[in-house]
């Protein structure tokens, strides 16, 4: 598919581009929001600060150390965002890799790349996610080592499924009969035509890692010199937010994370539906 | 089923839940307040700290200071029915002591030998003055159940019944659930009022203080000042708060080693300047909202005549720049564009700090010295980790040099006081602390058998400290107890401010549930056999009030969907059989 | 179905396990914090004490000795004492297996019941306001932090309505309670964490259902069915969904296996005394033997979840042959 | 002449894949007998059809010669211009491919649809000669679409396949093949997925390069009649074997083989048929796994008799440039006019 | 009276985009009891669009512009979905292109064709499957393999399958679309020789959808060629194989090399198909007919040979 092509379909589909502009205003409010509001996690209120509901000042009232919640948000969005974009890139790095090799190559290969992708397919993600995130400690590029490591399985089973049609086309058997190596197939016809499939996949993963962050960081295991949503919420939880009855603190960042992950899923699944022409729209 | 309605169950929730029930391998509070229930020992303590008698009823000590004889009640008996006699405290003790496991272990230390001239007096021997001997509540076992197991194996051994003496008999312990006693009817001392005793072990904050102020339960122990204030309002509910026997302490590695630290921090200045930056009345008012104790010397208020209150300009206030002409003196005037100060040089002002991931407080704590240290010029960068890492590179690597941890102590100040002491690097001294002087004055106090000169060696000690400043004391976190006033009465706080968790049983017997109607309301219930059945069997009886009402409405959003989705199977179907006359 | 299938799958099962184990093993090892330090960060402990603790757990041994005790005690089923409960790995998941079987085993009917229906639903009326709505619902439950979204629940069915309890599995006051008082104690319990659950795993569910029964409707076989005559209802039932049903049944028998991982955060938040928060504390307090045994556990549920994946796809799709 | 092309003997066995239950118990392992002792030469400039009916090899044997096969299934001696195309060490012998380019049947299917038309004739150059420079590499791509028929070349660079209708996607592949400067192309039922309407255009294309280039085609196609319209020469194939080999006019006209035989006859033949009936075969087609020991066709031959059921029948010449494994000669067939 | 009539019926595609495709662009035809009609025509020309369209199977974004369809008098595409639905396959059945995907990859051979009959007649089940097992035996499978799936049959088998399939319900007429593209010349004439004596024996008429003028003398009684959705030949297959007038059918035919026919290479049209999505002038086969004149942009007329031939040109046509 044309790439503009592949642009007005994008644009035909509702979904796809409410997801769009969802991502945009987010990322839009990544790099320009820290700027223009100015937060500082380690200026703390006073006594009286703490908690207090919305106001003029505080649009979304404070936090527990008395600070600024909407800002916290505004500042925060760009560790969830580059948390979820570069673990995403990792795996999709590893899991690409070893789906094209694995279904390309086949035999033996395939049997050796497939037995470890099956363990780490079965291996409890979340669980394993906290015991290498508690191993490596919680810094930021941790948390984007460990998510983007645990999540490539998923990603590689399906590169292999597409690959394993791709490599019987018969332009690939044109390529064989000049005598192209495998190299040099896998990355002429192999790579560009599962492409459309593991970008649309990439579009799912970050919407996964985007919670993986946000559940590493709820559950204690985030990087809080770098708040994120996750972490927000994991102090809200943890300084009695909810039996405080304070909304402000607990819910925006929940909201925040609901449509990030919301935009990339709606995107994702309009993608999909172009990629795969049998869901598209009548 | 015979439903007895009028048995009362005090319901605790706690957050922390027993490591074990085997007093040779538990170290918990949790567990120690089971054990304090369940079993007795020699003697306990009152509302006011005083010793007062359990099974012994009296004591003598000899001239020399050595030899203490105690004289057994005679009409005590165990669970199970076996007389108590002093065979068991023999065992007891010398099976601490030849195990070497377990929290009892160390306050037994000196005891050179347990005589038993008969069965209802023991006289113990120790090789030096024993300052701690009344201090010692290790459990009294019941012999004849535990001295068949050899002691190299004692860790495993499950006692399912825990046979004690104690005013409530061992139940069951559903993990991360509820650990369940019942009363013991024949107790020799004061039997508690309520019929059962249930520890309710919740997760998180939050949701106990929801639980209490739904009534799912009468007590809610150890929580923060900011998990209760919505429960402030509830006039239902009565707030004890209480100073913990406790600090947490901002520590710097003292340690000889070498390796990937910065060396800077043993400067005593520096760590003299770093105490004077931190405004610790803020760090309590923010993460506590105020309602703890700012720390000062090694051994908290709580502690009484113990605790040494540093006074005049010896006491370090907030004092930024004290702290930036203290820096200076050292130094450090060259001021980078960070604002990060340094020496001619080159010696950075940059620190690494280890906070614990899961205690929240902490970490704030840690974020707030952190912005305060910048406002001096010293640079701290914060790791969260947890508790295993952090005694990996405390204990192992040393590649720290700051970190946020607190200790516990004990009634006697002793065991808070040995933490420091050279002969514990290694073991508890987790910042590699050595000085001969502080050692011999906590080796000396421990044999001071006059208490107000002892006291005055306990001063001396934390005032050695306090100027040294291995640790920087931040604050003494104060702890909450809630207790339903509706529904419980008669208990009375300790000295330290405490109902439940305070080192004395007293509550446990004074509570009782104010009306049968408000607990029946509460709580109906049916005797179960030794050990509770979790499996539901068929019987019917009605379930109770806020219970029902969700299982309605559990019941009608099933029935409502279920009914829509046949509903419209129903219809999908109808419309398909129209039109079906005709033939070609 | 044939026998070489099966076998085969059998043997991959196997050598996963296989690489489970091992990693199970070495991750554990290599994790930092020496499981005796959590016990030891008392007062009253000293080194003796440490030491002896070490032998007790075998941690005094080689890596190499350690890994060879560990396989062979798994074959007879021994995993070990739990450092922190000091009871055999067994005994404590044990203990813990019903809560999470009854947690998840509900969600996750509720889940397939809702999910395959709103699918369906979804896909047969595609394009009109139900199904917009079906999607649009789905979407925004997949989208969820699920322990977000059980705070929600506690904070409006708890706090703010007050019908439902904050969490646990029963009522303390009910503790002595049996027969039908206690199963609808427990049954009051269980609503808020199960709708969580459900909701979470629903959206899945019925985005997968919706996607593979418009695929399968676009089939020519769909058309056979058209013109010999049935009626959409009875397409959809007989020549729909038994295949739409194939990625479906996969994806719920593989879901299962890394649901029982998935409740951690339900059960954290609700405090449900499950295996999801057992393995939470079991890593909080560095109980390597215990974590093991849960990894153990729950990557045996998976693979036993593939398994039957596999076998159910061998037999809902005759095309697979090897 | 000396031949372009010769094959001796040649075989490919598959192996087939055993099942984890058969590795078990230790059974040998099995093979397809794909292609079975085939004798083939193709001289300069020559067309040679390889016919019959699916699954009898065609493609095998095709790939086999332009060295597709990994080359532990190949047996047989395959001469490229009287030199073996494999040297003794197992390996291709340089230069080979550029002399051998294959064209395939569905030009929908080889084509890679994320490929510029000028990505796709070039990628011979790209592979074989690595370090041609891109103006080189575009001159010759254009020279190539144009001989091709697809002028003027540089309006098709950056074009998609998809832009493009069957029959100029057949051509791209074309060019495609004629860029390395062949002298034998393998074309794999070339037109079968076209219609017929177009069909001609690319077999006159072919034609044309034939005579302007002297390529030789080995054509391979199920279509008798194809065959008939533009081979020199027909190859008649039956389960890996080739039965029957002549000029085009002595296998369609005076057929040998009884399987020749048979497929003329049921060719369509445009006429109304209505009182003949169709001389259908019967019987089962055999297992390539397990060939029979005699005549490979002899469970389905009209004509099978006992010593069919034995001795494996060898080409033998019937006529003038004219064999067939089988001398069971019909009358003369009913469609020399 | 004909037992289906066509009557310029007008199918058009309505795409994404707004766009619309005229897929069918007023067909007329009839097809008498026991009668065989060929639609032939490249690909694309609406072969399978207007079969489908008989029972009233076109995709949702199809719309019929108009023109009528009539089976037994009376009007399909106005009649109830219950009428239609008796309609299929009891009436008219139809063999579809790809019998590869036109079987139901989880059912049985047998369940498929039983549920068919058991939908239209009232009869047990186990007559019902014992008319499977004499419809196989009839399609010359054996009977056993009614319990297999259709991924363990050949091709071929599979086509013989669909074809017992159509014929479980005894239509009247049987649409068979492309039955046996990709299928081998020995195949292909087992089915043909398989079709054409079911239709003796039933008195089944026909509709076969091909793109391949050469099987026509096998099996047809007449034909209807169809270019860019409009017929522009219709005829007795010896007419039109013998006397062909339209330049589209005249080339059509030659492009098919016969064996012993003289050797040489078979004509071809040059050009390519229509873009269907726009609008067409005059004749639709203007730009690729190679007897183009100025007038064939305009609509062209339908001219009568003899009897029932008929083709849509300007010229007056010689054979
Ligand atoms: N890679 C392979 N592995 C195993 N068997 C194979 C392989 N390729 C082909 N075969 C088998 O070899 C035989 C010949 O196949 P081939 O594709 O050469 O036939 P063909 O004459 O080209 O048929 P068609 O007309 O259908 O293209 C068949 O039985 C086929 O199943
Ligand atoms: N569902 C559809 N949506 C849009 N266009 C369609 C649809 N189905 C068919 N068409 C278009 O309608 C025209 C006629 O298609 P149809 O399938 O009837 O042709 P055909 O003669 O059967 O061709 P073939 O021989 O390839 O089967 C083609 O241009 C095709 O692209
Ligand atoms: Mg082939
Ligand atoms: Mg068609």
């Amino acid at each position: 598919m044309k790439e503009n092509q592949f642009i007005k379909q994008f644009l035909k589909n509702k979904m796809g581009v409410v997801g769009f502009s969802m991502l945009v205003i987010f990322i839009l409010i990544a790099l320009f929001g820290p700027m223009i509001v100015q937060y500082d996690p380690q200026v703390f209120g006073e006594r009286a600060d703490v908690l207090n509901p919305p106001s003029a000042a505080h649009w979304l009232g404070t936090d527990d150390l008395g600070r600024d919640v909407f800002k916290a948000l505004i500042v925060g969005s760009r560790v969830s965002l580059i948390v979820g974009v570069a673990a995403t890139f990792i795996s999709m790095f590893i899991g690409t890799s070893v789906g094209i090799f694995s279904g390309y190559l086949g035999g033996k290969t395939d049997n050796v790349l497939m037995r470890i992708t099956d363990v780490f397919l079965v291996l409890p993600w979340l669980p394993l996610m906290l015991v290498l995130a508690a191993l490596l400690g919680s810094n930021i590029w941790n948390i984007i080592f460990v998510i983007g490591i645990t999540g490539w399985a998923g990603t590689a089973r399906i590169v292999r499924a597409q690959t394993l049609t791709e490599k019987e086309r018969q332009y690939i058997e044109r390529s064989k009969s000049f005598g192209a190596s495998n190299l040099f197939i896998i990355w002429h016809h192999i790579f560009p035509n599962v492409f459309p499939l593991v970008f649309a996949n990439t579009i799912l993963v970050t919407a996964t890692s985007i919670l993986s962050e946000t559940t590493l960081s709820f559950l204690g295991m985030g990087d809080v010199s770098k708040p994120s949503w996750g972490t927000t919420l994991h102090f809200a939880f943890e300084s009695g937010a909810l039996s405080n009855k304070a909304y402000w603190y607990f819910m925006p960042p929940g909201v925040c994370v609901l449509l990030l992950v919301l935009a990339f899923t709606l995107m994702g699944f309009a993608l999909d539906e172009i990629v795969n022409p049998k869901l598209r729209q009548r | 089923f015979g439903a007895a309605q009028d048995e009362t169950i005090l319901k605790i929730g706690v957050k922390q839940e027993p490591d074990s029930l085997n007093p040779f391998v538990s170290w918990e509070m949790a567990s120690f307040e089971i054990f304090m229930l369940t079993y007795d020992s020699l003697v306990k303590f009152d509302r006011n700290y005083e010793v007062v008698p359990s099974l012994a009823t009296s004591w003598e000590l000899s001239d020399d200071q050595l030899t203490w004889t105690f004289h057994l009640r005679d009409d005590v008996k165990w669970h199970d029915g076996e007389p108590f006699t002093s065979a068991d405290v023999k065992y007891t003790y010398e099976a601490f002591q030849e195990s070497e496991m377990g929290m009892y272990y160390t306050s037994l230390g000196g005891i050179t030998a347990i005589e038993t001239p008969d069965d209802y007096t023991v006289v113990i021997s120790t090789d030096s003055p024993k300052a701690n001997m009344l201090q010692n509540v290790t459990p009294i076992l019941p012999a004849h159940i535990w001295q068949d197991q050899p002691l190299d194996s004692i860790a495993d051994f499950e006692d399912t019944a825990m046979v004690g003496t104690g005013p409530f008999k061992f139940v069951s312990w559903d993990m991360n659930q509820q650990v369940v006693l019942d009363r013991n009817p024949d107790y020799f001392g004061q039997p508690a009022n309520v019929d059962h005793l249930i520890y309710v072990i919740y997760a998180n904050n939050d949701t106990m203080v929801q639980a209490i102020q739904n009534g799912e339960i009468d007590v809610a122990l150890e929580l923060d000042y900011v998990d209760i204030k919505s429960a402030l309002s509830n006039e239902n509910i009565t707030d004890y708060a209480y100073e913990e026997n406790g600090f947490t302490e901002l520590a710097f590695n003292q340690s000889e080693w070498s390796g990937n630290f910065n060396q800077l921090i043993q400067n005593k200045m520096i760590r003299q300047a770093i105490s004077y930056a931190i405004d610790k009345q803020k760090i309590v008012d923010l993460v506590y909202d105020g309602s703890s104790m700012i720390g000062s010397t090694y051994i908290p208020p709580s502690q009484g005549e113990w605790h040494y209150a540093v006074e005049g300009d010896k006491l370090r206030g907030y004092d930024p720049e004290k702290a930036i002409s203290l820096l200076e003196s050292e130094g450090f005037t060259s001021v980078d564009a960070d604002g990060y100060r340094s020496n001619d040089s080159g010696d950075k002002l940059s620190f690494l700090l280890l906070s614990r991931s899961d205690n929240t407080s902490e970490v704030k704590v840690g974020q707030m010295v952190q912005s305060y240290l910048k406002a001096v010029g010293i640079e701290l960068n914060i790791e969260t980790v947890d508790d295993g890492v952090l005694y990996d590179r405390t204990m192992g690597e040393k590649d720290y040099d700051m970190f946020i941890w607190g200790w516990g102590g004990d009634i006697d100040p002793t065991v808070l006081l040995n933490v420091l002491t050279t002969d514990n690097i290694d073991n508890l001294n987790d910042i590699f602390y050595s000085n001969p002087e502080y050692d011999a004055i906590v080796e000396a106090q421990t044999h001071e058998m006059d208490r107000a000169k002892r006291v005055e060696m306990v001063h001396e000690a934390q005032a050695l400290l306090y100027e040294e400043l291995p640790y920087d004391i931040l604050y003494y976190a104060e702890n909450h107890q809630l207790v339903r006033n509706d529904l419980i009465t008669g208990l009375t706080p300790t000295v330290s401010g405490a109902v439940f968790f305070a080192n004395t049983i007293v509550n446990y017997a004074d509570a009782s549930f104010i009306t049968e109607a408000a607990e029946s309301s509460a709580n109906s219930s049916a005797p179960a056999e030794n050990t509770a059945d979790s499996t539901p069997a068929e019987s019917e009886s009605e379930s109770d009030g806020g219970g029902s009402s969700g299982l309605v409405i559990a019941i009608v959003v099933i029935v409502v969907i279920g009914g829509g989705f046949f509903i419209w199977q129903r219809n999908k179907s109808k419309k398909a059989n129209e039109n079906q006359k005709n033939e070609w | 179905m044939n026998r070489k299938y099966i076998v085969k799958k059998l043997f991959y099962a196997c050598i996963t396990l296989m690489g489970v184990l091992l990693i199970n093993f070495f991750l554990f090892r290599i994790m930092p914090g020496d499981p005796v330090s959590m016990l030891v960060r008392n007062p009253n402990a000293n080194i003796e004490t440490v030491e002896k603790m070490k032998a007790a757990y075998g941690l005094d041994k080689s890596l190499a000795a350690q890994f060879i005790t560990y396989v062979s005690s798994m074959f007879v089923g021994d995993f070990g004492t739990s450092f922190h409960y000091n009871m055999p790995v067994m005994k404590v998941i044990g203990d813990r297996v019903f809560a999470t079987i009854l947690l998840v085993g509900t969600a996750e009917i509720i889940a397939i019941i809702f999910g395959t229906f709103l699918g369906i639903v979804a896909a047969h009326k595609r394009g009109t306001k139900l199904d917009v709505g079906a999607l649009s619902f789905s979407l925004v439950t997949y989208a969820m932090p699920s322990f977000w979204l059980g705070i929600l629940m506690i904070a409006f069915f708890s706090g703010f309505l007050g019908i439902l309890p904050t969490s646990g599995m029963t009522s303390p006051s009910l503790y002595f309670a049996v027969g039908m008082q206690r199963a609808s104690d427990i049954a009051v319990h269980l609503v808020l964490p199960v709708l969580t659950l459900a909701l979470v795993l629903l959206g899945e569910y019925m985005l997968v259902m919706r996607s593979s029964l418009i695929e399968v409707l676009t089939e020519d076989y769909i058309l056979t069915a058209r013109a010999k005559g049935f009626d959409e209802k009875t397409i959809l039932k007989k020549h729909a969904l038994p295949n739409a049903m194939i990625p479906m049944a996969t994806l719920v028998a593989m879901s299962l296996g890394f649901v029982i991982a998935g409740a951690l955060q339900v059960e954290t938040v609700f405090s449900w005394p499950g295996l999801g928060r057992l393995m939470y504390d079991a890593l909080q307090n560095r109980d390597y033997p215990l974590l093991q045994g849960i990894f153990f556990i729950t990557s045996m549920c998976t693979i036993g979840a593939n398994l039957i994946s596999d076998l159910l796809y061998g037999y809902l799709d005759p095309r697979v042959k090897e | 002449m000396d031949a372009l092309i010769e094959l001796k003997n040649v075989t490919v066995k598959f192996p087939v894949k055993p099942s984890f239950i058969d590795v078990l118990k230790g059974k040998p392992q099995r093979v397809v007998h794909a292609v079975n002792g085939v004798d083939l030469t193709v001289m300069p400039g020559e067309i040679i059809a390889l016919v019959g009916e699916s699954g009898s090899g065609k493609t095998t044997l095709g790939k086999a010669i332009n060295a597709l096969h990994p080359s532990e299934v190949v047996g047989g001696t395959i001469c490229f211009e009287g030199e073996p195309i494999f040297g003794t060490d197992g390996k291709l012998k340089p230069g080979y491919r550029e002399k051998v380019a294959m064209i395939f049947q569905d030009p929908y299917q080889s084509l890679n649809p994320k490929q510029t038309i000028e990505k796709i004739v070039a990628e011979p150059l790209m592979i074989q000669q690595k370090n041609l420079s891109r103006d080189k590499m575009r001159a010759s791509v254009v020279t190539a679409l144009e001989q091709a028929g697809l002028t003027p070349g540089e309006s098709f660079l950056n074009r998609y396949p998809h832009e493009l209708s069957g029959g100029q996607r057949q051509r791209v592949v074309i060019a495609g093949a004629l860029i390395v400067k062949p002298k034998l192309i393998i074309a794999d039922e070339p037109v079968s997925m076209l219609d017929v309407s177009i069909r001609s255009e690319i077999l006159k294309l072919l034609m044309e390069l034939r005579e302007r280039q002297q390529i030789a085609y080995l054509f391979i196609t199920h279509d008798i009649a194809l065959a008939w319209a533009i081979a020199d020469k027909i190859a008649v194939m039956y389960l890996g074997t080739i039965l029957e080999y002549g000029s085009a006019e002595n296998v369609i006209q005076s057929p040998q083989n009884p399987y020749t035989q048979a497929l003329i006859e049921i060719m369509p033949k445009m006429k109304m048929r209505r009182s003949e009936k169709r001389a259908l075969l019967t019987g089962e087609i055999p297992d390539p796994i397990d060939l029979p020991k005699g005549c490979v066709f002899q469970s389905r031959c009209p004509r099978a008799a006992d010593g069919c059921m034995h001795e494996k029948p060898k080409l033998t010449l019937v006529g003038e440039a004219h064999y067939s494994v089988c001398e069971c000669r019909l009358e003369e067939m009913r469609v020399n006019e | 009276m004909a037992l289906l009539e066509v009557d310029s019926l007008k199918i058009a595609f309505e795409l994404t985009g707004g766009k619309r495709l005229k897929a069918v662009n007023g067909i007329s035809f009839s097809l008498d009891e026991g009668e065989t009609l060929a639609l032939v025509g490249e690909s694309g020309s609406g072969k399978t669009t207007a079969a489908l369209s008989l029972m009233r199977l076109l995709p949702k974004n199809a719309v019929i512009d108009g023109g009528e369809i009539r089976y037994k008098q009376r009007d399909v595409l106005t009649a109830p979905e219950g009428m239609i639905q008796k309609l299929r396959w009891k009436e008219i059945a139809m063999i579809f292109q790809g019998a590869m995907n036109a079987l139901n990859p989880v059912l049985t051979i047998e369940k498929q064709m039983v549920e068919a009959i058991l939908l239209h007649e009232t009869v047990s089940n186990e007559a019902a499957y014992a008319r499977a097992e004499m419809l196989m035996r009839r399609v010359e499978i054996d009977p056993k393999r009614l319990k297999q799936y259709p991924h363990q049959f050949s091709g071929g088998m599979r086509q013989r399958v669909m074809i017992a399939m159509a014929l479980a319900c005894e239509p009247k007429i049987v649409i068979g679309d492309e039955p046996t593209t990709a299928l081998d010349v020995m195949v292909q004439a087992q089915i043909f020789e398989l079709l054409e004596s079911l239709k003796k024996e039933m008195g089944l008429s026909m509709i076969l959808i091909t793109h391949d003028l050469s099987i026509l003398g096998d099996i047809c009684d007449k034909v209807a060629v169809m270019y860019a959705g409009e017929i522009v030949e219709s005829g007795s297959v010896e007419a039109i194989y013998e006397d062909a007038r339209h330049p589209y059918t005249q080339k059509l035919l030659a492009a098919y090399p016969i064996i012993g026919k003289k050797r040489g290479l078979p004509d071809f049209i040059p050009g390519q198909p229509l873009d269907m999505t726009k609008p067409v002038q005059g004749c639709a086969f203007y730009s690729r007919c190679h007897k183009a004149m100025p007038i064939c942009l305009s609509r062209p007329p339908l001219r009568t040979v003899e009897g029932a031939h008929q083709f849509l040109c300007h010229l007056e046509g010689e054979a």
